[in-house]
């Protein structure tokens, strides 16, 4: 129902062919053609030293968290403005005005997140 | 307004509730809070008594008609009024619950120690919701009434009754309550149906037959449970033995008689062609009620248990009575009904006066009592003659006229109610013989001392109602005599309309 | 060529629901998991307001998929905090865990 | 001939023949890439850079991917397998994948589809995958660490350089990347959102992880950060998805603010030279600003790194745009 | 556009914005002056409301009648009088961070929006505002096992149901071809217009609203969530959203899917029957006030439930009252249920309130009467509340559905007097501290309701009918 909407993305299809293609040709290439001498000792985890003694994935600084709770928010608050940026001029001050708002809104959300020190690392 | 130029009913209902009120404003140290809870109680409930005598002088007695009606629009919306009034059947109780309870305050003085302020707040909401029940004309009111004197009774039983006080107590309000809902429903069908709740209203309206059926199956529900009948009068024993003394006469001498009254005032007028046809249901009830329970009776060693199924087995009677559908079978059950209160009432408080003396109420446990207790022995024995239905005394016109009227109906129903009476005899002097005669084996009986002035106070007035209930019972059956000529006119003149109907 | 339809994709919509529903309540193993499906679920319905907004040709539908993306967004950091401060608090974020209220 | 083209098998060897066309030379830019980089840092720091192999060391790249390819493909022990493959691939590919739609002349984009810029925003956005992916499957600390950090930063400064974005096309009205570029045909929008420009700038810094803000990739503390478990090809990928990367993100930066394939000054002799060159000028003008800045700039500390991204460009970015948008309303100077 | 229609949100809003700017930026702790803010922008909205206009604003999204004013202020009435109880028990358990009232205020706001909305798109919109707050409002104390756990079943499970609901939303919308209520109830009325899609997007989205109104068979979360989050959070959660949803599932069953009344009756009948009896039933083993409280409330939502399903005027009214009463009544328990604390620690037992008519004769007190009401005993508003529900159950003859409501009252009067009997009957354990008086002001404006309420029943009835009339004329 959307076929010529689908055909300006064909070439990105195509791309994503080609592209992966190169990709997996070069590893591929790369494994066939050099010398595979696995040992434990080469296959363990980098670590200075030591042997790994813990598991790696377990716990991690809630920080990161923040951090990708903090992009969600700000992320989608770009998504919208995107589409009100490029109309701006047809949508007269009512358009603008309820951006502002919703910036606003957002705005508060900053401030708290500073005060809070969820923007501070350390 | 009224015949007695004031709201008089209103005033009766709820000026309890002011003395509650002054209860609750009382600080102090708890010495202090009691006696004035027990004091502002008495003179309340006093006060409300002389009040609601007026009633009794005023009432006009050649008429069926309701009086002293007093009507406020409620829930406009839904039909609804706060309609009060009183008619032949309804102002004897009124008169019978404001008498009660003056006297249960009076019994309660000393026997009840802790926590006296709540109790008898208890008490005084308990007789604004018995007083308004009996009052109510408009059914919604009646059964917000009815419902709502559940609470201080369940509290009654519960915080100041004997040991299995939480299972008796539960027991008497889900058992209360499961009969009360059902007839909850019957009622807002009823409404429906008629558009209002008014009962002058209501007794005006036809109701189809088989809704009739219905709708008398679940005020049943709810009254024989009140009543209570066989075979769901269980709850009774057991409230009445956990109770304190004062409950129990509340119990047996007032709210007992909600069910009857219901029955008398809803069940016939409303639904006549249903409860005749359910009228043979009820014989084979009351009078399995009025031999089993004697039967039971004569097995207790518990005195209130006793006494407590000699009310099943009256109040057998007295719906047996309400069904005859004639004038002297309603007539007996309402005059039994009261007797009943009074009697019953004073057993209980008999049973009160040496249970608040040695702490138990196995018969087994007395014996000679009239020897140290002259006084007491007589009283006791009045009671039991008039439980027993002895002439002269206030148990003897209700039964006799019981047995009159259903002797109209059928002989052998007569002959069942005769055999409740003569089985009453045995297990009342059981009883009496029991407890006041033969030898004294027990030193703390031997130390018993007779009534003291409160007590003999607090039976003066019920001897005195004994007696005269017994020797001049015109004076009350004039109350209700056109009231309920009025009813079993009406009664066969729709039974006759339903009967024509159907045989065209 | 195969032309791709709304029943098509209605279909897909509904498929990626009960997966996502069956993620739910079949998941054992991590709570993440359950997040994941409840965005699966959120996807699944946008995918069919997309689908029915071209068929129909009006935009509410398109409306309707932003906001259920910015909510979903809302949605999954607050799941994502709580399911921080569960783990803080019980170490652990297996399913089969989360027991300590019964009745 | 023609008819061939019109059918769906013509389109298709049309478009792979397109593709290629454009893909190869963009490897070959980045092999060189990496070569330039280390000629211009040694120019920098006073050294030859690499002049072994070939003329000037121009063999050089691939003598390294040669290298590159005859070494063992190392997989460590605990990882995810297919993860652990899959993530330096994805990388790659999706480093390649955003050329689809950059016009490097008027109307030459191979996709000129009307979302351009939302298509690489997104494609960037993708970006975080690979790396979180390959953090991941390592199983190892210093991966994994290095993965987050770098995911972190990736996505903080994707924010301001959203608000960046948003600015831009506010003044275009379209979301077409040849439409904006054409809407710089008289003047470039370097010079009336400088700020702009240059927060922009930074942060592409930071999203391509480069230095200053190669942290997650610290060699100092994280030998390598996300990819160090990653050998030969694997390894070759990332690399060439970081150096691709930072082509695409200088052509973004030429789109949006630096006038495509414009001359900087419409008059001869500027516009004898075709759009391309002055396309592919910029690019390198914006390479070489990544190298110079790598030359001259210690690395900032990760704390540092985020302050700057939230605390300052968010807020800064955020009300840049308020005001443009502002400003643009009350003068009617939108494009309609 | 007339936005001024949406004054009251609005304003909401953005006093929730201020005071959260105000509460955030000094030092020092600022949750009682936030509290304070936040009732007082509750009774400013109150006083908003009350002079609105009324009408439709957003392109048919957001509508403003007599009925969501009613809606509205009850839920704003509940927000407030959960706030007073909330502000010395948390507190006392170090809860007292300013983030509560305006996580409650932003909850409201959506509530608000809730029973404003026309549209499907505003109802999800309204329904996520009120709900996300929720879940971090039941995970608010964040170092309790109990209160995380609270919060994730919470969360998954109200994701679930918007998922649901969205999904059944997407159906209606492709089906019927649009999300606006008015569009819908058009395109519904035409027989061509109720296809088996439609039909399956209602019941989706029915069975989400049931989700969030803890009806069974979607209930499985109220006890975990009621007992595991803070009490002072699990009695704004028993009330306030309460309001809000049956205030959207009145609106969705009457106004859009009024004209496929067959296709949902059977549905709700059935629910409010299992809710009544599962309310009843289970609630009789808990040791637990607050489960208890949850299973009561699953009973209560049953009845509410009956009288959307008789639906007409009559029933809406009765649905309209009962939540009125309930909302208070429900108030009331949890403003009991807050003071139980004994040395400085809360407890949730039922044991624990032996003998609260020796220590605290007026709390006891003002306990019974709610529970008597819950249990619908004459002449406490709550039997009231029933009567309006079971009159029009009566008179459209769902003979069975009344029945069984009026069985599982009595069976859930059991545990009420449960309680009563441990107030009353059972041995004093040491009493509570001292009553705050926050609880105590609740406890005096919700008791004095419930027990007076007989008295003059009209306002509510005449407000609930204005409301009623709004939404069916």
């Amino acid at each position: 129902m959307t076929q010529p909407l689908l055909a300006e993305y064909f070439p990105i299809l195509v791309f994503l062919g080609i592209a992966g293609g190169i990709a997996i040709a070069m590893v591929g290439g790369s494994m066939l053609l050099a010398r595979q001498k696995p040992n434990a000792e080469k296959l363990s985890a980098y670590e200075c030293g030591f042997a790994p003694f813990d598991d790696t994935r377990r716990r991690f600084d809630v920080r990161f968290y923040l951090v990708a709770i903090l992009f969600i928010i700000f992320d989608l608050e770009v998504a919208f403005l995107f589409p009100w940026a490029v109309t701006l001029g047809e949508i007269g001050w009512l358009g603008f005005g309820s951006m502002m708002g919703f910036l606003g809104v957002l705005t508060v959300g900053f401030i708290y997140e500073w005060r809070k020190g969820a923007l501070d690392w350390e | 307004m009224n015949a007695a130029g004031f709201p008089i009913l209103s005033l009766v209902t709820f000026l309890p509730l002011v003395g509650v009120l002054i209860i609750m404003m009382v600080r102090g140290d708890e010495a202090v809070v009691a006696s004035n809870a027990r004091w502002t109680a008495l003179w309340t409930s006093l006060v409300t008594f002389l009040l609601s005598l007026i009633l009794w002088a005023q009432f006009d007695k050649t008429t069926a008609d309701y009086q002293f009606v007093e009507q406020v629009s409620w829930l406009p919306d839904f039909g609804i009024g706060y309609i009060m009034g009183v008619d032949g059947i309804s102002v004897l109780f009124v008169l019978l619950s404001t008498l009660l309870t003056p006297l249960c305050i009076l019994a309660s003085w000393t026997s009840v120690q802790n926590r006296v302020r709540e109790y008898m707040i208890a008490f005084l909401i308990l007789e604004t919701m018995m007083v308004g029940m009996f009052c109510a004309l408009d059914f919604m009111l009646f059964y917000i009434f009815f419902e709502a004197v559940l609470i201080p009774m369940f509290l009654i039983i519960g915080i100041w009754g004997g040991p299995r006080r939480v299972y008796a107590s539960y027991k008497f309000f889900l058992y209360t309550l499961l009969g009360s809902v059902l007839m909850l429903l019957a009622i807002i069908a009823l409404w429906f149906q008629a558009g209002t709740t008014s009962i002058p209203e209501l007794s005006e309206f036809d109701i189809p037959f088989n809704m009739q059926v219905w709708m008398f199956l679940a005020f049943f529900a709810s009254f024989a449970v009140k009543v209570p009948m066989w075979p769901v009068h269980t709850w009774l024993p057991d409230a009445h033995v956990e109770a304190p003394t004062a409950g129990s006469v509340i119990l047996a001498g007032v709210l007992l008689k909600m069910g009857a009254y219901g029955f008398l005032r809803f069940s016939i007028p409303l639904l006549p062609e249903a409860s005749a046809y359910f009228a043979p249901f009820i014989y084979v009830l009351s009078i399995v009620a009025v031999v089993y329970t004697s039967l039971v009776a004569l097995a207790q060693q518990d005195m209130k248990k006793l006494i407590a199924y000699s009310s099943v087995a009256h109040m057998g009677i007295v719906t047996l009575g309400i069904f005859t559908f004639n004038q002297q079978g309603i007539e007996g059950a309402l005059f039994t009904m009261l007797s009943h209160g009074v009697v019953s009432g004073a057993l209980f408080l008999c049973v009160g006066v040496v249970y608040d003396r040695l702490h138990t109420r196995e018969i087994a446990r007395y014996g000679g009592v009239a020897k140290v207790m002259p006084g007491y022995a007589m009283v006791f024995m009045l009671f039991t003659m008039a439980s027993i239905a002895l002439p002269g005394t206030a148990g003897f016109p209700g039964e006799f006229l019981v047995i009159l009227g259903a002797w109209a109906v059928n002989p052998w129903i007569a002959l069942g109610a005769a055999t409740g009476m003569v089985l009453g005899a045995c297990y009342m002097l059981t009883l009496y013989r029991g407890v006041a005669f033969g030898k004294i084996t027990k030193d703390d009986v031997r130390a018993l001392l007779d009534m003291e002035a409160r007590e003999y106070a607090i039976f003066a007035p019920l001897i005195v109602l004994a007696l005269w209930m017994g020797i001049y019972p015109q004076s009350f059956l004039s109350f209700f005599s056109v009231t309920v000529a009025q009813m079993v006119q009406q009664h066969q003149a729709a039974i006759g309309a339903a009967s024509r109907l159907a045989g065209l | 060529m195969l032309t791709i339809g709304l029943a098509h994709y209605l279909t897909v919509g509904a498929i990626l629901f009960v997966l996502g529903v069956f993620g739910i309540f079949m998941n054992r193993k991590n709570v993440i998991v359950i997040l994941m499906s409840i965005e699966l679920i959120l996807l699944s319905v946008n995918l069919n307001l997309v689908a029915f907004s071209s068929k129909l040709d009006d935009l509410t539908g398109q409306v309707f998929a932003m906001f259920i993306l910015t909510v979903a967004a809302a949605e999954a950091a607050i799941g994502l905090a709580i399911v921080v401060i569960y783990f803080r608090n019980h170490g652990s974020i297996e399913v089969e865990d989360i027991s300590a209220l019964k009745g | 001939m023609a008819e061939f083209l019109a059918s769906p098998l013509g389109i298709l060897a049309l478009t792979v023949a397109k593709t290629l066309a454009l893909l190869v030379p963009v490897l070959i830019f980045v092999a060189y890439l990496t070569w330039a980089e280390r000629k211009v840092l040694a120019a920098m720091q006073l050294r030859r850079g690499p002049n072994v192999v070939g003329p000037m060391g121009l063999l050089q790249p691939f003598a390294d991917a040669l290298k590159m390819l005859m070494k063992e493909t190392i997989i460590p022990s605990g990882s995810s397998r297919l993860l652990f493959l899959g993530a330096p691939m994805l990388t790659f590919t999706l480093a390649m994948l955003g050329w689809a739609v950059i016009p490097v002349n008027d109307g030459w984009a191979i996709a000129d589809i009307n979302v351009g810029i939302l298509y690489l925003f997104a494609i960037s956005s993708l970006g975080v995958y690979g790396v979180i992916i390959a953090g991941w499957a390592s199983n190892s600390k210093y991966a994994f660490l290095g993965a987050l950090r770098s995911a972190a930063q990736m996505v903080s400064y994707e924010v301001s350089m959203g608000f960046v974005i948003v600015t831009v096309l506010m003044c275009v009205g379209s979301l077409n990347l040849t439409e904006i570029v054409r809407a710089q045909e008289n003047l470039w929008f370097i010079i009336p959102l400088f700020p702009m420009f240059i927060i922009f700038f930074i942060s592409i810094l930071a999203e391509t992880n480069r230095a200053p803000f190669d942290l997650p990739e610290g060699e100092s503390e994280l030998v390598a950060g996300f990819f160090v478990e990653y050998s030969s090809m694997s390894f070759a990928l990332f690399f060439l998805g970081e150096y691709a990367n930072m082509i695409l993100m200088s052509s973004l930066t030429t789109i949006l603010f630096l006038g495509g394939w414009y001359a900087p000054f419409a008059f001869e002799p500027f516009t004898w030279i075709p759009g391309p060159v002055w396309f592919i000028l910029k690019v390198c003008f914006c390479l070489f600003t990544f190298i110079w800045v790598r030359a001259t700039f210690p690395r900032y500390r990760y704390d540092q790194l985020m302050r700057l991204g939230w605390k300052v460009f968010l807020p800064f970015s955020l009300l840049w745009l308020v005001m443009t948008a502002a400003f643009l309303k009350l003068t009617g100077m939108l494009p309609a | 556009m007339n936005w001024t229609l949406a004054l009251p949100e609005l304003v909401l809003s953005v006093c929730g914005l201020a005071i959260l700017v105000f509460g955030v930026i000094p030092k020092k702790d600022t949750s009682l002056a936030c509290t304070m803010a936040v009732i007082a922008a509750f009774v400013g909205t109150g006083v908003l409301i009350l002079s609105q206009q009324k009408g439709t604003a957003f392109g048919g999204q957001y509508v403003a009648d007599d009925f969501s004013a009613f809606m509205k202020l009850l839920a704003l009435a509940a927000a407030a009088f959960s706030l007073l109880l909330a502000l010395d028990w948390n507190e006392k358990e170090k809860l007292n961070r300013f983030e509560f009232p305006i996580l409650v205020l932003f909850s409201t706001v959506g509530m608000m929006v809730m029973i404003s909305a026309n549209d499907l798109m505003s109802l999800y919109l309204g329904l996520e505002l009120l709900s996300l707050p929720l879940y971090v409002l039941a995970a608010f104390d964040r170092d309790n096992p109990r209160s995380a756990e609270a919060g994730l079943k919470y969360f998954i499970l109200g994701s679930l149901a918007s998922g649901m609901m969205l999904y059944g939303s997407s159906l209606v919308y492709g089906f019927a071809g649009t999300t606006n209520f008015d569009r819908l109830a058009d395109a519904l009325s035409a027989e061509a217009g109720v296809t088996a899609g439609v039909i399956v997007g209602i019941v989706f989205v029915i069975a989400a609203l049931a989700f969030k109104l803890a009806a069974v068979p979607f209930h499985m979360w109220t006890p975990d969530v009621y007992e595991g989050a803070p009490t002072t959070v699990t009695a704004f959660f028993a009330s306030a959203p309460k309001v809000a949803t049956v205030a959207l599932l009145v609106r969705v069953l009457t106004d859009p899917f009024g004209e496929v009344v067959s296709q949902w009756q059977q549905i709700v009948v059935l629910t409010a029957i299992l809710s009544m009896l599962l309310g009843a039933f289970a609630a009789i083993g808990q040791k637990n006030v607050k489960r208890l409280m949850a299973y009561s409330s699953i009973g209560h939502v049953g009845f509410i439930l009956m009288g959307l399903a008789v639906g007409g005027e009559a029933g809406l009214r009765g649905v309209v009252v009962y939540l009125a009463i309930y909302i208070a009544m429900n108030i009331g328990a949890f403003a009991v249920l807050v003071a139980m604390r004994r040395n400085g620690r809360a407890v949730e037992a039922v044991d624990d309130l032996a003998g609260l008519g020796r220590t605290d004769p007026a709390m006891a007190l003002a306990m019974a009467i709610f529970m008597f009401s819950m249990a619908g005993i004459p002449p406490l508003a709550g039997f009231f509340a029933k009567i309006y529900v079971l009159l029009p159950a009566i008179e459209q003859g769902f003979w069975t559905m009344a029945v069984i409501g009026v069985l599982s009252s009595v069976v859930s009067a059991y545990y009420y007097l449960r309680i009563v009997k441990v107030m009353y009957f059972d041995a004093p354990v040491a009493g509570f501290d001292v009553r705050p008086a926050g609880v105590s002001v609740v406890l005096a404006g919700t008791g004095l309701f419930t027990l007076f309420f007989f008295l003059f029943p009209a306002m509510l009835l005449d407000a609930a009918r204005h409301a009623v009339a709004a939404i069916i004329g």
